[in-house]
């Protein structure tokens, strides 16, 4: 299972709109979100690291999106983890 | 052979302090004793009374120890508990036995009299029905309580536990005053308007199977009142001063020499009032047994009834 | 009216009194049956009989309520659910402290607390569970308070530390083992949570059973199954099919019935 | 778990941990409506009030009231997480009793030391204080008058409580309760790297793979770290964790290995390790080569207790007797070298804390006796346990000190720094760290941990020791002296040069009259000091005039002449350093209540009450001897500080804090962010005394090892303090280690800069041979101390040990976690752990009463025999939380001859049936 926690930067003012946008796309959660800075935490699930890669550049295509970067990678394979 | 003919006299309360005290005697040692017995539970629970190092008397009515040594119960509660086919431990069937031979000895309703809290309210019931005059309600027959003694174990045995504990008014009066729980004032607010407002005498002299119970175990009473059918004016003050409807009966006590009935409690209120002391309690081997008379009594009218005023 | 009007007097009397007792009757054991199942989990002393036996044992004379040196047991009050006058504790207000001597059921005349239990550690009381969602040391905090105060700790409560995987922290869980806790609400009364996190509850509230088909091999007391030396009993042999009626095995009819799919 | 909700909850953590690193306040949009219970409640930075651990936590609140508080996620020590005592930070300021009101003894109208205490006005309380002051100052000068302060002041407050006695009143006089907690840590810091603090950080508990505790029930007494020390142990199968302690702990349940020793036993492992490492060469030469050299100091430098034994009760005098002379033991005589019942004279006890250095044969010399057979037989402390299973537990912590591979940290607090050689153990635990040249580097080091919040950040970096001057300075030191003259714009030959009585020096003046005036602060010393009948006594019934400022009703505030009602932590501001040198801030969050003020404005309004000419006039100092000084007196400095420009009748307010410097230093100030400031509002004034105080006390700091960001920088929202030295503003992790620490450079390797006893004679193992100071630059000295045995041991009398300490539901003595319902019925008293076979000899069990005697008191205690402490036979352990249980009635006060701290651990008792 990978998870990769990624820093979105909207602008304040288009917030709303970009967390309905981001919402939409596949295995991708908004989980924090501060509304002052229009800084985003999404949590992307995808079945490999290509994946998650080809999932991060369409977060960046988004419309809205200033910066998209990838800050923290979870992954364990599915049956192992303790 | 009617009793000879002598003028009529009636109780009259005496009017020093002292003579009024001692016409309360019977009255005031009930009381006493009753208080007593609540006293003594009332200090080992709460302020861990002891002799010789063990608890004075250490639970309440329905079971206790005595210095830590002498096991008592109640055998009511502990008869139920056996009809809910419950094995119990030896101590309660000892205490059991204990209390049932002393009660056996001194007369069953003794406890009715002597102990049982709640005849302090039941006498305070009367003697408001007396102030206020009230009319019963109802009537029902004394011998409602022996079915109710008779309901009690048999639900014991279909409900599976003692029947009349869950539900007895005595033991949710004692428990509050020993240790403060459950619904003793509203058992005692109960009772005392039942007896005041509702029927004459009615928790103990009509339903309390407990009291049916030590009834049926005071037939062998030892302690009597004792009755001197030759002083007898047949005043009638006795019969207004006894709780129990159907316990004197000139007729028979004259005949057995003393008021022979289960039903009697010993209060000794008849002896307290009877002007001419022909009443007086006594060891029932005590009590000459009068010479038969030679012929049944003439029949000088049924007794009067404790007329009600 | 004679005879028959006095004898139908007597019988109609008759009737009418056992009308009254039956009817009395059955208010009655209904109040009896009502009080006797409505309780809900009461914390009985030490060594009481299961709750059915020790309604029927227990005469309510409070010796157990003097004996108790701590005073945590009280006859229960009206209201309380609990059937009137029994003995009974509130854990968060004053636990059984465990004494070794028992004294309360020595002081029990019926036999409804067990006075030939020897040891306190055997009493099954209740059973203590722990409310994950607001256990201060589920949530990571150090406390395991109830771990330290129970008189059993290390067999009735254990700490098993786990990683906490938000950080680079160990959460210090505590679980409750069933077979050692006596239910004696000393860590019920300790939790320094506002509302008590562990709670001393009847156990068969809450207690699963795993079938006995299965065990659990790593655990323990999983009864180790070494090969019995001598075979088992032969299994009797399935009766052999009832003689004269040829054709009727087992799954005949399922084959033979209707047309193949 | 089901798997749906392990990945929910893996998804959450995850996001949290994103939110976490780029500092995003992890606000969950899904929260939004959740925050409507917390409608109108304002968050804000703080630190725990308790130990040294220094978790960081947010605080709310809201109506003028703390409403809750919450570990703070961001702070990398915790990570949101706390303790039970944490979890309580909030409720410890709404204590029912809380003292709102100042309280003297009075006795129609005046004041009265045998009468009632009774409120009075700040006015009255501070009239007296003067009154009471001058006349100790004029009786017996600067030597008559004492402050004991504490490891839990904030900065500001030890500086201003040790600038106000050393500039102000010249005396020397200021001991913190951390004299009882770190003066042995401090002493070994000095004499080893010659500068103080540790080199290490918690982060290397992540990187460690042999973690082992001397002495530390880190379980109780530092429970976070010890939660990130499980989880290294779960996370890395490879990490090994041992505790070595004298009784089984809750440390003891995670450990691998447990090494169960006898009191002082651990100089025997520890020389026993090192002659081990030696044995299989096991060393890394290169680093001590380079780095290090050998050194070893005297033995016979007695046990810190009463020379005289005028005031001993009679019980006590045989053990006072060894303060002059010691009849060595036989392990002792072996350890030493010497011959067993041998009477050594104790000569160097003023001269405990020379050293000089010695060549590798001669430490390898001074190692020879520690065989493993002789540190098991000296060191076994569970007598049930088997000789041979104790000497394998020995081999078995040896290998895992030999294994080059593994990251080696050892930790400590209390175990070591509470002992009569607890300035030897210290060394010891860095003699074999330099021998393996595992120190100061990622997830190696000997860790000295911290017992209370800023032992560190106040009592040791302030410099709040009778001996200290601000960044590891000293008063005997005339350089030292002349810097902090000329810091402090005082007139040269102000600064008195001798050391002042530390804390037991204190309480033991005021038993013989020498001090007639203290004044105790964030304390709690009538209950936390040994031998407590004898300064209880000395309180009540000598001349003197105590003072206890404090926020609840303590045994200090009942034996006082007066209590001075204190603000809590969150009702003013002020910072704390932790024991991994992060200095963390915190601004005021709730006035306090009632008359409730602030330890820092009692001190600056006390402070206008003395002129110049009050104080800087000639004082005399009985016993000064100096060659820059008159014999036995303190020179008239008016003149010196007329010349300066300061007029013999301003205040020492204005002369030593309102200084145009401080009062450049304007409030409000925008870092407040709209907090208020109880010390500006009660002064009237419009300087920030907080942060303009912190400035000038991190002028000593800056450009000499010991540099702390500007103060605002503490405040920034993502900063969660800082590890010092901070040079232009990044923090440092390793010091002394060239990369990581800005004052090593390139090339160098290690530099031990420190500059404190950096030139020492050289000798042998038994003494001085050339007394000429030869400098060691940049070198860290590997120690060689021998066993020495305690001075009080069972007997056929006191036939028990008794070991005192903490729990983890208590703080120190329990003056605000008793305040709390719930610890209190977590924890509600003290009891006495014992080993069932002990108690059954004694006819004692669980839950019994017992008394328990000693040669200087005795108390009633409940025994337990299966608590959160398994005792070996022979001994027995309590809390001292617990003022009804006055534990320390019965505890010894020896003292470490160095570094003057007392030895809580180990003394002797009786235990019988009360």
């Amino acid at each position: 299972m990978n998870l990769s926690g990624i820093l979105v930067v909207v602008p304040p003012a288009r917030l709303d709109a970009a967390i309905t946008d981001l919402s939409t796309l596949p295995g991708v959660e908004v989980h924090h979100v501060d509304p002052a800075t229009g800084r985003l935490i999404v949590v992307q699930e995808a079945d490999g690291v290509e994946a998650e890669m080809a999932g991060l550049v369409a977060i960046k295509a988004r419309p809205h999106v200033r910066l998209a970067e990838m800050v923290y990678h979870y992954f364990a394979p599915e049956g192992e983890e303790s | 052979m009617s009793a000879p003919a002598r003028p009529v006299r009636h109780f009259e309360m005496p009017g020093t302090f002292a003579g009024r005290l001692h016409a309360r005697r019977y009255l005031l040692a009930r009381r006493l004793v009753q208080a007593l017995v609540l006293v003594a539970f009332f200090g080992t629970a709460h302020w861990g009374w002891k002799v010789a190092g063990q608890p004075l008397l250490a639970g309440n009515l329905s079971a206790a120890k005595f210095a830590g040594a002498v096991p008592l119960a109640d055998p009511f509660a502990v008869l139920q508990v056996l009809f809910t086919r419950h094995a119990l431990a030896g101590e309660a069937l000892l205490g059991a036995a204990i209390v049932l031979a002393v009660y056996f000895l001194l007369g069953g309703r003794v406890f009715c009299a002597w102990v049982c809290p709640m005849n302090a309210v039941t006498d305070a019931a009367r003697w408001v029905r007396l102030r206020l005059a009230v009319r019963d309600v109802f009537a029902i027959p004394p011998g409602v309580r022996y079915a109710v003694l008779g309901l009690a174990l048999v639900l014991s045995a279909v409900a599976g536990v003692a029947a009349f504990e869950w539900v007895s008014p005595i033991a949710m009066l004692h428990r509050e005053i020993v240790y403060g729980a459950g619904l003793g004032l509203t058992s005692l607010a109960g009772v005392f308007l039942f007896d005041a407002f509702v029927l004459r005498h009615g928790w103990c002299g009509h339903l309390c199977p407990l009291g049916a119970f030590w009834a049926v175990v005071g037939r062998g009473a030892q302690v009597r009142v004792a009755f001197d059918d030759a002083s007898c004016t047949r005043c009638g003050d006795c019969l207004k001063a006894c709780p129990e409807p159907r316990v004197l009966h000139f007729n028979e006590a004259a005949r057995a020499g003393m008021v022979a009935s289960g039903e009697c409690t010993n209060c000794a209120a008849c002896v307290a009032v009877c002007p001419e002391s022909s009443l007086r309690l006594a060891l029932r081997a005590a009590i000459p047994t009068p010479p038969t008379p030679t012929s049944a009594p003439a029949a000088t009218g049924t007794p009067t009834e404790g007329t009600t005023p | 009216m004679g005879q028959g009007g006095e004898r139908r007097k007597f019988l109609a009397h008759a009737v009418q009194g056992v009308a009254a007792a039956a009817c009395g009757g059955v208010a009655w054991n209904a109040l009896l049956v009502q009080q006797v199942h409505a309780v809900p989990f009461a914390l009985r002393p030490p060594g009481a009989l299961a709750e059915r036996d020790f309604a029927a044992a227990c005469v309510k004379c409070g010796a157990c309520v003097v004996a108790c040196p701590y005073g945590t047991l009280r006859l229960a009050p009206a209201a309380t659910g609990i059937p009137l006058g029994t003995p009974h504790f509130v854990a968060r207000e004053e636990p059984c402290r465990l004494c070794p001597d028992i004294p309360c059921a020595k002081a029990c005349p019926t036999g409804a607390l067990d006075r030939e239990m020897k040891d306190i550690n055997a009493s099954r009381m209740g059973l203590a569970v722990i409310d994950a969602e607001n256990c201060l040391s589920w949530n990571g905090l150090r406390c395991e308070v109830c771990y330290r105060v129970c008189p059993l700790s290390g067999k009735a409560i254990t700490i098993d530390p786990h990683p906490r995987k938000l950080s680079k922290h160990a959460v210090f869980v505590p679980v409750v083992h069933s077979e050692a806790c006596t239910g004696c609400g000393l860590c019920e009364r300790a939790c320094p949570t506002a509302v008590a996190s562990v709670r001393i509850v009847q156990p068969s509230l809450v207690q699963g059973h795993v079938g006995e088909h299965f065990r659990m091999s790593w655990k323990p007391e999983a009864a180790p199954v070494e090969a019995s030396p001598e075979p088992p009993p032969s299994a009797p042999k399935p009766a052999p099919a009832p003689p004269g009626k040829p054709g009727n095995a087992p799954g005949l009819d399922y084959f033979n019935s209707g047309s193949p799919p | 778990m089901t798997s749906l909700t392990r990945r929910a909850f893996l998804k959450s953590s995850v996001a949290a941990s994103a939110a976490a690193t780029v500092g995003l306040p992890v606000s969950k949009a899904v929260l939004a409506q959740a925050k409507t219970a917390e409608a109108g409640w304002a968050w804000d930075k703080a630190v725990c009030r308790f130990c040294g651990t220094g978790c960081g936590i947010q605080v709310a609140t809201a109506g003028g009231k703390i409403v809750a508080t919450k570990g703070d996620p961001a702070a990398p020590v915790n990570r949101g997480l706390n303790c039970i005592k944490g979890y309580f930070n909030g409720k410890i300021l709404y204590g029912a009793d809380r003292l709102t009101q100042p309280l003297m003894r009075m006795k129609d109208g005046k004041f009265d030391k045998k009468g009632p205490f009774v409120p009075v006005s700040w006015q009255a309380a501070f009239d007296e204080m003067e009154r009471q002051f001058r006349k100790a100052y004029a009786e017996k000068g600067p030597a008559g008058v004492a402050i004991i302060g504490s490891g839990q002041y904030t900065i500001q407050e030890g500086y201003v409580a040790a600038k106000l006695m050393k500039a102000g009143f010249r005396s020397n006089n200021i001991d913190p309760n951390a004299r009882h907690c770190m003066a042995s840590a401090v002493a070994a810091f000095l004499q080893v790297f010659g500068i103080d603090e540790p080199a290490n950080v918690y982060d290397d508990i992540e990187l460690a793979d042999s973690v082992v505790l001397w002495g530390a029930n880190m379980a109780e007494a530092h429970p976070i770290l010890w939660s990130r020390i499980t989880d290294r142990r779960l996370a890395a199968k490879s990490t090994k964790v041992v505790n070595i302690t004298t009784y089984r702990n809750m440390s003891s349940d995670l450990a691998d290995l447990e090494i169960v020793i006898a009191p002082s036993g651990d100089l025997a492992v520890q020389n026993y390790l090192a002659r081990e490492l030696l044995a299989r060469n096991a060393v890394n030469w290169d680093f001590v080569k380079k780095h290090c050299i050998f050194a070893t100091g005297p033995t016979d430098i007695g046990y810190g207790m009463r020379p005289t034994s005028k005031f001993a009760y009679d019980a006590e005098k045989d053990i006072q007797a060894k303060e002059l002379e010691n009849t060595l033991d036989e392990a002792e005589a072996i350890g030493q070298r010497r011959k067993a019942g041998e009477k050594v004279a104790q000569k160097s006890r003023a001269s405990a804390g020379a050293h000089w250095q010695i060549t590798l044969e001669e430490f390898k010399r001074g190692l020879e006796p520690y065989t493993l057979d002789y540190a098991a037989k000296v060191a076994k402390g569970d007598p049930d346990e088997p000789m041979e299973a104790f000497k394998a537990k020995l081999v078995a912590l040896a290998d895992l000190y030999a294994d080059m591979k593994r990251n080696t940290m050892s930790f400590w607090t209390m175990g070591f720094n509470q002992h009569q050689r607890g300035v030897w153990v210290n060394e010891q635990n860095y003699m074999i760290h330099l021998l393996l040249g595992k120190h100061g580097t990622p997830g190696n080091g000997a860790f000295s941990l911290t017992g209370q919040p800023s032992a560190c950040g106040t009592a040791r970096e302030v410099g709040t020791f009778a001996h200290r001057l601000p960044a590891d300075m000293v008063v005997n030191n005339p350089k030292h002296r002349e810097i902090t003259e000329k810091g402090w714009k005082l007139p040269p030959k102000t600064l008195n040069p001798k050391p002042g009585s530390d804390i037991m020096g204190i309480l033991r003046d005021l038993e013989d009259g020498g001090v007639k005036f203290l004044w105790v602060q964030v304390t709690n010393p009538f209950q936390s000091s040994p031998n407590a009948n004898h300064w209880l006594k000395a309180a009540r019934e000598m001349d003197n005039f105590i003072v206890v400022a404090d926020c609840y009703p303590t045994l200090s505030g009942k034996v006082a002449d007066l209590v001075l009602p204190a603000a809590m932590i969150y009702e003013k501001w002020g910072a704390y350093g932790n024991a991994e040198r992060r200095t963390q801030m915190w601004r005021q969050q709730v006035e306090a209540p009632g008359e409730a003020k602030t330890d820092v404005w009692m001190m600056l309004e006390f402070a206008k009450r003395f002129r110049l000419a009050d104080v800087w006039g000639e004082k005399p100092l009985p016993g000064l001897k100096d060659p820059a000084f008159p014999e036995g007196r303190l020179p008239d400095v008016l003149a010196a500080a007329k010349a300066m420009g300061y007029s013999p009748e301003q205040n020492l307010y204005e002369v030593l804090f309102a200084t145009p410097e401080n009062r450049k230093v304007a409030w409000p100030d925008p870092v407040a962010k709209g907090h208020g400031n109880a010390t500006v509002k009660a002064l009237g004034e419009s300087w920030f005394v907080e942060k303009a105080l912190f400035e000038e006390y991190a002028q000593f700091g800056r450009g000499h090892h010991h540099d702390l960001a500007p103060f605002d920088l503490y405040f920034r929202d993502d900063v969660r303090g800082l590890r010092w030295p901070v040079v232009d503003g990044k923090e440092t992790k390793y010091r002394f280690v060239e990369g990581q620490d800005p004052y090593v450079k390139a090339g160098e390797g290690f530099n031990f800069y420190g500059g404190a006893f950096k030139a020492i004679p050289t000798g042998t193992l038994d003494g001085v041979t050339d007394p000429k100071p030869v400098p060691l630059p940049g070198k860290a000295k590997i120690f060689f101390r021998p066993y020495a045995a305690p001075v009080e041991q069972p007997d056929k009398d006191y036939d028990l040990w008794l070991c005192t300490g903490r729990i983890l539901e208590h703080w120190h003595t329990g003056s605000m976690t008793r305040r709390v319902p719930e610890l209190n019925r977590a924890a509600p008293s003290a009891v006495l752990y014992m080993h069932p076979k002990d108690a059954e000899k004694r006819g004692l069990k669980r839950n019994d009463t017992a008394w328990i005697e000693s040669r200087r008191g005795k108390i009633r205690m409940v025994v337990d025999t299966k608590g959160r402490n398994q005792m070996p036979r022979g001994s027995v352990f309590a809390a001292f939380f617990d003022e009804s249980l006055l534990v320390n009635k019965l505890v010894l006060d020896a003292v470490d001859p160095i570094s003057r701290e007392t030895d809580f651990k180990k003394c002797a008792v009786r235990v019988t049936k009360a």
